[in-house]
């Protein structure tokens, strides 16, 4: 086993989650100043959206390009119910939620109907028509004009969440949940069902999974998701416009996810980290970056289709196969027992939609 | 000599890139104008300007970071923007990090909410309600018809203005605001509109799709002046359709070229010297002249940092700002930090000759 | 007139197609034995430009024809009938035909005789002549597939398993066409599975294990050889 | 009745452009099965390619819309080879992603050139033609008529040609379409031109009566999505009605409910019809 | 076991199966055949419940599932394999494997969220069931391979460990013996009959009239969407309807 394997391996032990988890933790201390907090904090913000979208894109396989509306929907539940109803932060954060998988619900039944394509299209429109929405609908959203004065969570006397880097702590928490919730249902029998469907809904239909009560559950939980996130942006920038609906935000997101590895489970924050930072220091090219940023991802999806970490998963599978069967034909020569079990390590198969 | 920086974020890409890089424009022209005299002196120092510029693509959340960005790395004690979206971003914490927003935009609420390191730049547009309506109704009639932008800046524009309009003894008859910047094409909501048979039609969003809706208009046969809100600018529309002939009856702003002040006049002839002889827009010699007041404010508070210091000196950088680099003749800063002026209007007369007036003059006070 | 000079082929890492040579001689009937996962399909997918061979030369009546485009292999007379059919789907049975006959669209006079020759093989497909194709069953499908290239004018004729999925009787009517293609003049080359019945009409044979050559005959030969019958007829 | 059917000349003229940019859209699709993000922002290149010829060299509007023409379909082929047609195997979000990176490239790119802001496009057609009431100025009228033949000729074109049958075959198997000796590439190259041809054309056309900015591809390229799935993915017709569809219900919508609203009526439209009919209008019962 | 009346199944005008009724007996081996586009696989969509059928019933252990759908008809014990499977490639065979039992199973999103005993229980039995399957079909020493990386005939034994882990009572096997060798086709039909010996009862279709006749407790012959014969292989091999329909009289091709 040379190097590059120790270090691959060691990548997949309870150590390394450890170690992200005190880096993270540690990050605020390091930071040369507040702006990379921010940027940090708004980022893992956007990772808990990516996430949602990972559970209906990349694990039950059907593109929703109606996520940033959902984002979008969380985002002025809340700046809704607090700033026009007066709710407490929380109560109307709960309320967010529950609305995005309500509202989920709704257009997941009608648009999971369609396959393919025409889901990845429809789902476009079901986004522009909430971007309409709120546009238009001035007596809910005051349209154009936006919500200003979104109060930041409130920390109930202990902490002051208007600061960043307390918020950077909360955004923290919600994202290791999210990341948490998301391996959870991935590993799951559920997230077996959600990938079945990924492969072919014949076969997954034939393998006794229900393909619509499925399909809802995996789009509710990425809607919800996403409108968790767009709660705790609107508390994080405090003021929303209509222009968080905007696509651009739901290819943002796939970008994300595509860069960090498409059903995997560290891909969308690995991705989302990545491109922030990227965007963030391509700044100095101002309105030129795109004509570097434009070919860059085509490159990307042109060389590393599965992204960085899928990449990753994929060439540790084989090396594992590899080694697994090696190690058998050594024992068969030395005529002992298959020590079939004992070599597969325990998270080989988890790790494959890590 | 010593740096400050002074910090810009707007839209530089996607829609609204235009409309950013004049605003930004304008900051450059004027800090290259000092920079190249050796910079300018607070107490005993020589600063130069170094003005960083991010791009947030008119996303309120992008503003946000860019704020931080460069209030955390660059330390800039002043940063402008150009929308109203990301003044309020900014809001949420440049109190508590202590910068002074220049914001660049004619929505009163920025200043409204009682927030004390926010500058307005513009006037408030509400200052145009009165006028324009008054205009209007002498020289067309009473009946309007409304058709202007739908983006957030039309709609406090509309807010304004209907209620402006119902109280000086004006009546309604359509109201059909459009995506100017969206839309293929506006026949179909010209047309429903004029079925109304309107004496005067509000239009406006930026110049070029506001000349777009007159021309359609003309076209499907309407004979009234329009009201045109003050984002579009006449002389930027003449170009589109071909001089003031279609805008007979119309009331508006013009660009600062048709200013006959002198600190317009110089600014204007500076300008066309650097560029060809390409007219200054109203965001490059608004934000030229903001840029100018904020160095001019520096020097009266002696202080290059302290940004509640530099807010309130602006009263008197206002009355010691040399003419050149107030093109509009601003004079005052109220309580809360916005601009006052007294623009000039211009109507259009009979074959298209161009009368303009002070607000004051019109309103006789 | 096909001549194969030590081609290999590879699918990322993994060689398909190890040192691979043989001669198809013109008017003959050769038939490519070979288990599943053999190369069997690689190997016409070579021949027939879809895939690009890593090493070796493939020549056609003496001229090098290594590495053309399928489009061009076709122009020069060869024609596949793949595994897997690859119709039009959703164009009329017709239509798909008519494309078979792409490389001669000048020729409408021709083009008429062989589309005539081909609806009278397989009535069926007269039959269902504006249906898209899609709606076919397999077998259906099949025999597009196999009109359709028959409707290039082949002088080679590269057939992959063209009995996949047919019902036995049309096996039979299948092999006796293949026959009298190849007796009119077409050199044929056929890879099976159904051995027996692939080798009762053929003249000659080749068969392939892992990628290679590994066994060569005449028909008699083949049929007599014990480890033949063992298995792949598996009488 | 005047204004009845003036709504009905402007629902034409809408229709027929986005019917114009939305067969270019299903040409892609069908060949590569590529939504191709990117179209709207070869509609945009066109509309310069066409102003630059006029304004910058003189020419003649005719000669700025083939120039635009050949312009496009060059750029659109150039796509075709560097960007789709390696990723043919990869799964379609890659395709999809692939294209907003094009995009966002060609935005940029433009804006860095010619700067973002409206430009107005010159047409020798600025007569107005009135009769029975009706106002139209002949720029309009050029449209729909131009519009209307391309994509006549274009239907004869794929039905009637050998040449254009190689285009739907290949839509429906790649491979098959090689075996019959057809050069799939030449094929999805010259869709790929076809393509930025009506793209470049269209925006020739339309933009005289609209402005000329690097985000004019934007709302357009959406429209032209909604409008291939109502009409069905690939399927000709499909465009051409469905093009039609939201143009007469933008101008009917936007005259009798609401201008403001007229967007939100063209999606509630694909709503409804796709939650009938999950596969469009025109597709047939096969795969 | 499965009772078919009168079932037909019409595609605009032409009739794919057409009025064809049946009974299969458990535990037996079950074999359809006829000619191509006779309405086999359509005539197993419409078991499976793939598609609704136009007219007649279907009777499965004595309830009309006519019109159920899919995945409860699986769970009600009938599975089946396709002619081409799609499988997920970046996942090891084994883990392919593990959702086959799933339909037996009854955790539910909470159960995932607060890890429930019986989530875990339900997760080791899908995998021990995953492993048994792999044994049975015989495959358990590539359970470790990525998918991707395994030959084409092993993913489709693949396939049938699947359909198999879901613990049906009857299974649909759709050509499974299509593109294979003569001595694969042996041995995959002594993996049929092992499955009939653990208690499966099977329904297939297939071409190798070898296989059918030497397999087949009773076959079905399809033609033009009718039944044209039932019966034992012997009754069938005799037929001549069947001979003129299908097998043709020299029976050199079909060996
Ligand atoms: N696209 C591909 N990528 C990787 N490996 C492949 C590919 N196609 C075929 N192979 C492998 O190459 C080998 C030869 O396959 P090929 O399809 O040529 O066999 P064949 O003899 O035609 O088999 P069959 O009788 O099943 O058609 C097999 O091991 C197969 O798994
Ligand atoms: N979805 C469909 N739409 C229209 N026609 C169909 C459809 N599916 C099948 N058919 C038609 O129904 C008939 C029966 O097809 P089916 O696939 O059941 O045949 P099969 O017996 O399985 O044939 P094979 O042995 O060739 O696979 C065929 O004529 C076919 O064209
Ligand atoms: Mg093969
Ligand atoms: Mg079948």
């Amino acid at each position: 086993m040379n190097a590059l394997q120790k270090i691959s391996d060691f990548f997949m032990t309870p150590a390394m989650k450890l170690i992200m988890i005190v880096a993270a933790l540690l990050f605020p201390f390091v930071a040369g100043n507040e702006y990379q907090i921010y940027v940090m904090a708004l980022a893992f913000v956007w990772a808990i959206a990516v996430y949602g979208m990972n559970i209906i894109t990349g694990l039950c396989g059907q593109l929703n390009l109606a996520h940033g509306g959902f984002f979008a929907i969380g985002a002025y539940t809340l700046a809704i119910l607090t700033v026009d109803h007066g709710w407490p932060f929380w109560w109307a954060f709960v309320a967010a939620g529950v609305s995005g998988a309500l509202l989920g619900f709704l257009a997941g039944v009608v648009s999971l109907r369609l396959k393919e394509h025409y889901f990845a299209i429809f789902t476009l429109c079901v986004g522009f028509i909430i971007y309409l929405l709120i546009d238009k609908w001035e007596e809910l959203t005051h349209g154009a004009l936006g919500i200003i004065n979104i109060p930041a969570p409130s920390g109930f006397g202990l902490v002051d969440f208007t600061e960043t880097t307390p918020f950077y702590y909360l955004a923290l928490v919600f994202m290791v949940l999210s990341i948490w919730l998301a391996a959870r249902i991935a590993n799951s029998l559920l997230g077996r069902s959600f990938r079945a469907i990924r492969i072919s809904d014949e076969l997954a239909a034939s393998l006794g999974i229900n393909l619509m009560r499925n399909k809802v559950l995996a789009f509710v939980l990425s809607t919800t998701y996403a409108s968790v996130a767009g709660a705790l942006y609107a508390g994080m920038v405090r003021f929303i416009g209509p222009a968080e609906a905007d696509v651009v935000h739901t290819f943002d997101m796939i970008t994300f996810l595509l860069v960090g590895g498409i059903g995997t489970l560290m891909g969308p924050l690995f991705g989302t980290l990545a491109i922030t930072w990227l965007t963030q220091s391509l700044q100095f090219l101002e309105e030129y970056r795109m004509i570097v940023f434009g070919p860059l991802l085509v490159v990307l999806v042109i060389f590393f289709p599965r992204g960085v970490v899928g990449t990753f998963l994929t060439w540790r599978g084989r090396r594992l196969a590899a080694v697994q069967e090696t190690a058998k034909k050594e024992s068969a020569s030395e005529k002992k027992p298959q020590p079939n079990k004992a070599v597969t390590p325990r998270n080989q198969e988890a790790g494959n939609h890590a | 000599a010593e740096t400050v920086t002074i910090g810009f974020t707007g839209p530089l890409s996607g829609g609204a890139a235009l409309y950013g890089q004049n605003t930004l424009e304008g900051l450059q022209m004027a800090a290259r104008e000092i920079n190249n005299k050796g910079g300018f002196k607070v107490g005993d120092e020589t600063y130069e300007i170094n003005l960083v510029s991010l791009d947030d693509k008119y996303a309120p959340s992008q503003a946000a970071v860019n704020g931080k960005r460069l209030v955390q790395q660059y330390n800039a004690p002043v940063i402008f923007t150009p929308h109203s979206g990301g003044t309020f971003a900014l809001q949420a914490f440049n109190q508590r990090d202590d910068f002074l927003v220049m914001s660049y935009t004619s929505v009163p609420t920025v200043t409204e909410k009682g927030n004390e390191l926010t500058v307005r730049i513009p006037p408030t547009f509400t200052g145009y309600m009165k006028p324009f309506t008054k205009i209007a109704m002498a020289e067309n009639g009473k009946k309007v018809a409304i058709a202007n932008a739908t983006h957030d800046y039309a709609k406090y524009w509309t807010k304004a203005f209907v209620p402006t309009w119902e109280a000086m003894g004006g009546t309604v008859v359509a109201d059909n605001p459009m995506d100017y910047n969206k839309s293929a094409d506006f026949y179909t909501g010209v047309s429903k509109v004029l079925a109304e048979k309107p004496d005067v039609l509000f239009i406006g969003g930026a110049s070029e799709p506001t000349a777009l809706v007159a021309k359609q208009a003309r076209q499907l046969g309407f004979k009234g002046g329009f009201v045109i809100m003050d984002q579009a600018k006449m002389g930027e529309m003449s170009k589109i359709i071909g001089g003031y002939k279609m805008l007979e009856g119309s009331v508006g702003v013009v660009p600062l070229t048709m200013y006959e002040e002198q600190g317009a006049k110089d600014f204007v002839a500076k300008y066309h010297k650097q560029n060809d002889g390409k007219d200054p827009t109203t965001e490059v010699a608004y934000n030229y002249f903001a840029m100018h007041t904020v160095i001019q404010a520096m020097k009266e508070a002696g202080t290059v940092a302290d940004s509640k210091a530099i807010r309130a000196a602006m009263g008197d950088a206002l009355k010691n700002l040399a003419e050149e680099h107030n093109p509009y003749g601003v004079t005052e800063i109220d309580a809360k930090g916005g601009m006052m002026a007294d623009p000039n209007i211009a109507t259009v007369k009979k074959g298209g000759t161009v009368e303009l007036q002070r607000i004051s003059e019109v309103l006789g006070e | 007139m096909l001549q194969l000079n030590e081609v290999e082929a590879r699918y990322g890492s993994f060689k398909a197609l190890e040192k691979v040579s043989m001669t198809v001689g013109e008017g003959e009937l050769v038939v490519l034995l070979g288990a599943n996962g053999a190369g069997k399909s690689t190997l016409f997918n070579t021949i027939s430009g879809l895939l690009k061979p890593t090493a070796g030369k493939i020549s056609l009546n003496g001229k090098d024809v290594t590495g053309l485009k399928p489009s061009g292999l076709v122009q020069s007379g060869v024609v596949q009938c793949p595994e897997g059919r690859k119709l039009f789907p959703e164009m009329s049975v017709l239509k798909n035909l008519m494309l078979g006959a792409y490389v001669h669209r000048r020729d409408k006079a021709a083009i008429k005789k062989t589309l005539d020759q081909v609806l009278a093989l397989f009535p069926i497909l007269d039959e269902k002549k504006d249906h898209p194709a899609g709606s076919l069953s397999g077998g259906q499908q099949q025999m597009v597939a196999i009109g359709r290239a028959m409707m290039g004018r082949p002088k080679l004729l590269l057939l992959d398993e063209p009995s996949l999925g047919l019902a036995p009787l049309v096996v039979k009517q299948m092999f006796e066409t293949i026959k009298g293609i190849n007796e009119q003049g077409t050199t044929v080359l056929l890879a099976e599975q159904n051995a027996f019945a692939a080798l009762k009409i053929a003249h000659r044979a080749y068969v392939i294990e892992n990628g290679r050559l590994v066994m060569e005959g005449d028909k008699d030969a083949m049929l007599g050889n014990e480890d033949i019958r063992k298995a792949y007829i598996g009488a | 009745m005047d204004l009845f059917m003036q709504q009905v000349l402007n629902g034409l003229t809408l229709g027929s452009i986005y019917g114009l940019v939305a067969l270019g859209l299903t040409l892609v699709y069908g060949i590569l099965h590529v939504p191709n993000f990117a179209h709207g922002a070869l509609y945009m290149v066109g509309a310069y390619v066409s102003y630059v010829i006029m304004v910058d060299f003189g020419a003649n509007y005719w000669l700025a819309m083939l120039g635009a023409a050949g312009a496009v379909a060059l750029l659109a082929v150039l796509c075709e080879r560097l960007v789709f047609n390696p990723l043919r195997h990869a799964p379609p979000i890659h395709d999809k992603i692939a294209a907003i990176g094009i995009m966002l490239f060609l935005e940029a790119l433009v804006q860095m050139h010619w700067g973002a802001e409206f430009r107005r496009m010159p047409t020798p057609y600025t007569g107005i033609v009135e009769f029975a009431g009706l106002t139209m100025p002949a720029q309009r009228i050029l449209i729909i008529v131009g519009a209307f033949s391309l994509m006549a000729v274009l239907h004869l074109f794929l039905k009637k040609t050998m040449t254009g049958s190689t285009i739907v075959a290949m839509a429906q198997n790649r491979e098959g379409a090689f075996l019959v000796g057809i050069d799939a590439n030449r094929v999805a190259m010259m869709t790929f031109a076809i393509s930025g041809v009506l793209a470049a054309v269209g925006a020739t056309l339309f933009a005289p009566i609209n402005l000329v900015y690097p985000a004019m591809g934007h709302l357009l390229i959406m429209k032209a999505f909604v409008i291939i799935i109502l009409g069905g993915m690939g399927s000709i017709p499909g465009a051409i009605v469905g093009g039609l569809i939201i143009g007469f219900a933008e101008a009917f919508g936007g005259f009798y409910i609401s201008t403001d609203y007229k967007d939100i009526i063209a999606f509630a439209l694909l709503v409804v019809i796709l939650s009938i009919k999950p596969t469009g209008l025109f597709t047939k019962g096969v795969r | 076991m499965l009772k078919i009346n009168n079932l037909t199944k019409r595609f605009g005008g032409l009739a794919a199966v057409n009025n064809v009724s049946i009974e299969f007996e458990a535990n037996k081996i079950n074999a359809i055949i006829g000619p191509n586009g006779a309405g086999k696989s359509t005539f197993f969509n419409l078991v499976a419940g793939a598609m609704a059928p136009t007219e007649g019933s279907i009777e499965y252990q004595g309830m009309d599932i006519t019109g159920m759908a899919c995945d409860r008809i699986a769970r009600l014990g009938i599975a089946r394999t396709f002619q081409t499977t799609s499988l997920f490639d970046e996942s090891t065979v084994l883990d392919n494997l593990i959702v086959g039992h799933r339909l037996r199973t009854q955790s539910r999103l909470w159960d995932v969220i607060i890890n429930s005993k019986r989530l875990r229980d339900e997760e080791k039995k899908c995998r021990s069931r995953a492993q048994e399957v792999l044994d049975f079909v015989g495959l358990s020493h590539i359970g470790h391979r990525i998918t991707a990386d395994i030959s084409q005939e092993e993913k489709k034994r693949v396939a049938f460990a699947l359909a198999l882990a879901t613990d049906p009572e009857l299974v649909l096997l759709d050509e499974p013996a299509g593109g294979i060798n003569p001595e694969e086709t042996e041995n995959l039909a002594s993996l049929i009959r092992k499955m009939v010996e653990h208690g499966v009862t099977v329904c297939l279709i297939e071409h190798k009239m070898d296989m059918i006749m030497s397999l087949a407790d009773k076959i079905m012959v399809l033609d033009h969407g009718e039944k044209i014969a039932e019966g034992t292989p012997e009754q069938i091999r005799n037929n001549p309807v069947v001979i003129e329909a299908y097998l043709g009289s020299d029976d050199d091709a079909a060996a």
